[in-house]
């Protein structure tokens, strides 16, 4: 994610800040920047959430259409999990297929959802073996100010809660309900600056940053999926803090998360 | 369009959503509503609802469709999978690309594009919710966020369907009008010359309804053209 | 369509003529080339013509196929156009996947046989929401001197026309009957020349044309279909003076297609 | 090749189209049907219709196909969906892409490409009706419009394929045939110097059936030579 | 297949020596190079193979799986040949979609097993018009040193004579039967070098060579398939002489193949 | 990952396959398998079976992605068609571009790519036999196979996941413990420095199991560091 506006003077400048503890924004080291949901503003999706952090925004929508389950899960519905790298969204997004980076956003997320078992699969299925509920969280980034991970998450999440299943619309049941959740997974993205390591880098830090590392934690404070990206390390130390630091900061998003239902 | 219907799309001269024939759907325009793009707006028009963005002049990649003596516009119109009752798959069809294209060309003859040799001007317009009249609204939209960019335009685009229901020529269809009424077509124009840069017709019209129709069509831009002037007023907070 | 053959001479002095009436060839500026239209000579298509507008040639080919009607039209036949800009064509028509050009051009042409409703659908469905006809309209562009908008709406009017659906082959009825055809579209194409608007433009006319306008009327004068292309633009004068003109002058191509029935 | 068969195609040495075994189907071969391309040729054999068209030499796209001392020749083979029975999709499939390939490569070894450094030879050939033998019709047309368009050649190449029947060497295989023969072998040759420039078999021959095989094509292409070159001189009124 | 590594110095060198009835590894004009066989190394496939003809190794893997048959052959199974030119194996293969050069070599490899008849497609039907086995042969090439048309050809028959039908996991009966193959082709492939034709060039042969001629015989010395390609030529009495050539030399790979019985 | 399952996958401390939680699976590892690679690999890892193979340092393609202070490494990951019991399409498929991208950047951490700017080198890894595992097996081959290259690194990267079975955190999982386990966690360590360039999860772990899944998969990449340094030993024989 190099960012060619960002010189080498900035980077000296940033990692020097962070080496302090501070930020060129003014917040903390392990601060996320605001955040704010807003959830169903998509009449023709059955779930939908737009949601800012900093300006960073997302937008969410969930379509659930009926189809055949996979051979080897007869009784589990499926998921699958779009990004859409809106050219509006940054002048280093191109239009056409989706490229390396937007597949690993996508994948990230998708197993973040998934793995957790945020989703009850097993509610999902309407006729075993035969029909099944297909859910599609397409996510599209309209403004990209850094940390797409968290805010991808973030939205799916939001989206997935505000989502109804379209039962009289297909025949199926006679009213609709809620898709069933079962646990919340908030992802948190560390970027080491320098030596040091922050918490929701803006799209100017991912700039300079060297490596990526994302966790997402469960509303009991377990882990439920992780990633580390780009091509820097970190230490093993650096890892095992900032999974802790996760723990200790993700209510910021918890709480908004909470608000909306 | 289904042509011939049983379906009472009009009744004692009033719409199913109450409008009169020639009259718009309610339109909110906001411009500068995103933060990387050099302009943006956000339209809602009935339900639709736009989101259109705008970055350049910059280098036009890739680079044989460079122009030495001008710059291009690429425009890009694309529908959220969400946007449709049925989940549209992802990417371009063949209609996004044919209106990516058309809305290219009607925006180069606006653009001021003889001052900026082997340019490129990205106009994205992305759907978020469709319903009936999409590519008039992505191209209001559009307009407004190359006039929020601060690139230099003749003018802006206002779009505007005008159509046939039940044998009543009417301006911009909605979604029920869309799926069984007998035409549409939807126009843009240059105001300050009248030109016309996008027309397209598909149904069934005599002579006189098309007359009619390019009338109605022409006075719902001209409506249109209002509220998208009031929009960047709004912004800059005065005439522009 | 820019045509780096044609200079900027050319272009001043075909726009010259056409403000006094003229064009390079000759014609008079609402005046079609000589037009020429030929059936039945593809053996292995269920209907077939080959027509030359002046040196345009497109050839078109219809097949029938038997599939499954779409969910919300179940009692309706399909339509597939697809229009091939052959390398052998046009020194500038490449090969690969269709682009933006080819596209449009397909897109029109589609139109306007669906939208006018020429091919009567129902009388294409066998059997409700089970079996239905599938009707492929294929062009081949073999020369391109301009106009394909036309003539390929007339070969493709032409080869419907001369199309009889295979009940035989596919064992549905005893006997081949004729595609049925409820109206005849003919499409009038002009072009802004300078300050003027002239009919059926020639390959070299395209080159230094701003804008494109095609109308397409039925046998009984009205209107079913339309499009402006190109990045030039028509006053609404023109517009409306440019239907009225191509209603005058379509007869040429209407008596072209009587001829072949 | 369905192999063996039961079906009887060949009766007291006569095919069922009347042909004896060493015989072609009726060919015609008309120079210049086309105005734009550079040359041109329109070929029917039996039931086989296709064009030919030619534009070249110049300049190579894309650009890292170029050769710096020679020209290359980008030869098209395609079938129109409508040339066969079951409509076939559009586009360059896998059997279309080889016989591109080979017949690129055929051509390179007639064209005088070493007088065209980086150049390319555009060759495009549309069968319009398929009837078994495309590949190699395809080819004589092509041969015939590179003549059209004054490409310079060390010489035409002729194409015809022989193969087996009811284990009877044939030449020519006509649909049926080429769906229950035995075997298939389309070749081309340099008639000048009597070289192979194409060949292909698929099926089942003893060697001595290949030495027949071997035989009759050649013969073929002899056969074919002649009309091709009687085409070119109907056309410029002369020998050429 | 041209090599830049290989200067025209070395052309010319390799000409000379091939007009003398040499080549640069000391081997004759007609001999094969040393070739090993290796069977049944992939668990997860019906069949396996790894071939090594030189320093050129092929891996060959057969998968079976279910399906319907084609409509105008119901009671027949179907195959599928890929080529997989890993980038690993040559440093001019480029990752990506297969190209012309590895479509031919598929398209040949795949011919000479079809129309041969190898397989005995019938006795793969299971239920007529219903389900029949589908052949899959995959080719890996991993290391490329030339002649790659009769290392796959190999390494698929190969593959194919150590497959077993996997009845059991599909359920199709008690007990896995080998693959039935009827015939056994073995191909020979020629290349034009200055005057002279020579059996299985490696890839510096193959950067100066003019032409290519591969041909396919069966166990009784009857030709199942051919293919000229390069844009070199051949003449006739060449191509006449490399298909008694290949009948007089193919033994050496026959003798592999046996081996592995 | 199945997440709760009745499937007893430990039993007394034992693994299905005999094993202890900390112990993996064999693995054999052979340097300089190819002789067209620059350097190459094969490894054995339980029933995984992979090549690896490297070229360059060479000249980037495509252009743009050049860097002109550095090389970049482009390594792919695919896995055969034939190597899993129901057959993969050929080609990358989503799961194999993130794979093969995060694998390329794990791996540009220690080349010394700075030596070489405006390069490239390619890493190629073809799994033919998969039983889970295969990325970090993958990246060990492309690891050996780089140093078999004589590409400068800083160290080889060894890798190896952990993971939850039963409730008991276990080192390296094979085919069942992936299908039915509770988590995996895949780890790519700098021996000589301690620093991770790889990790994913997927699953449930809690903060303590993650402490104890984090030290198993690090000794893990240590026991294969042994190996593969072994494996270059063996080759060259000597130290290395």
């Amino acid at each position: 994610m190099s960012n060619d506006h960002v010189s080498n003077l900035m980077k000296g400048h940033m990692e020097s800040l962070a080496a302090e503890g501070k930020r060129a924004d003014g917040r903390g080291i392990n601060e996320f920047r605001e955040v704010k949901i807003e959830t169903g503003m998509i009449n023709t999706a059955e779930g939908s959430a737009m949601v800012h952090l900093g300006k960073t925004k997302v937008l969410c929508g969930i379509k659930m259409l009926i189809g055949t389950p996979y051979g080897d899960s007869p009784k589990s519905g499926t998921m699958t999990t779009t990004t859409e790298l809106a050219p509006l969204a940054d002048q280093s997004f191109d239009p056409g297929p989706p490229r390396e980076r937007s597949i690993e956003l996508a994948r990230v997320v998708d197993r973040g959802i998934r793995e957790s078992r945020m989703i009850d699969f097993e509610a999902l299925c309407i006729e075993e073996g035969e029909r099944v509920w297909m859910v599609y969280i397409d996510l599209h980034i309209l403004d990209n100010d850094g940390n797409l991970f968290d805010c991808c998450t973030l939205a799916a999440a939001a989206a997935l809660s505000n989502a109804k299943i379209p039962n009289v619309q297909h025949g199926v049941a006679d009213e609709d309900v809620d898709l069933p959740v079962t646990c919340w997974p908030i992802s948190c993205t560390f970027g080491k600056l320098g030596d040091s390591v922050i918490l929701d880098a803006t799209s100017d830090e991912e700039g300079v940053m060297s490596a990526r590392f994302t966790v997402a934690h469960d509303e009991n404070g377990n882990l439920r999926a992780a990633q580390k990206g780009m091509n820097g390390a970190f230490t093993d130390a650096e890892i095992r803090e900032a999974v802790k630091t996760a723990r200790a900061n993700d209510n910021v998003l918890r709480e908004a998360l909470k608000g909306i239902q | 369009m289904a042509g011939q219907t049983d379906m009472e799309l009009i009744k004692n001269g009033v719409r199913l959503d109450g409008r009169k024939p020639d009259e718009i759907r309610e339109v909110k325009i906001v411009a500068g509503v995103l933060d990387n793009a050099d302009g943006s707006c956000y339209l809602e028009w009935g339900n639709n609802k736009i989101y259109a963005g705008v970055f350049g002049p910059m280098e036009c990649h890739p680079r044989h469709k460079q122009k030495a003596d001008r710059a291009i516009v690429q425009a890009r119109y694309t529908m959220a999978p969400f946007s449709v009752n049925d989940r549209k798959r992802p990417g371009l069809d063949r209609r996004s690309s044919e209106i990516s294209y058309i809305v290219s060309q009607a925006f180069e003859k606006v653009v001021m594009v003889e001052e900026f040799p082997k340019a490129s001007i990205r106009v994205d317009m992305q759907v978020v919710e469709a319903h009936a009249g999409t590519r008039c609204a992505a191209m209001t939209a559009a307009s407004v966020a190359l006039a929020d960019a601060g690139i230099p335009m003749r003018d802006m685009i206002p779009a505007c369907a005008s159509g046939k229901v039940n044998d009543v020529v009417v301006v911009d269809l909605n979604k029920e009008e869309d799926n069984y009424g007998q035409a549409d077509l939807p126009l843009a124009i240059i105001p300050s010359t009248g030109e016309v840069v996008l027309l397209q017709l598909d149904g069934h019209l005599t002579p006189d309804e098309f007359e009619e129709a390019m009338d109605l069509a022409t006075s719902g831009c001209m409506d249109l053209y209002d509220k998208m002037r009031a929009a960047l007023e709004n912004r800059y907070g005065g005439k522009k």
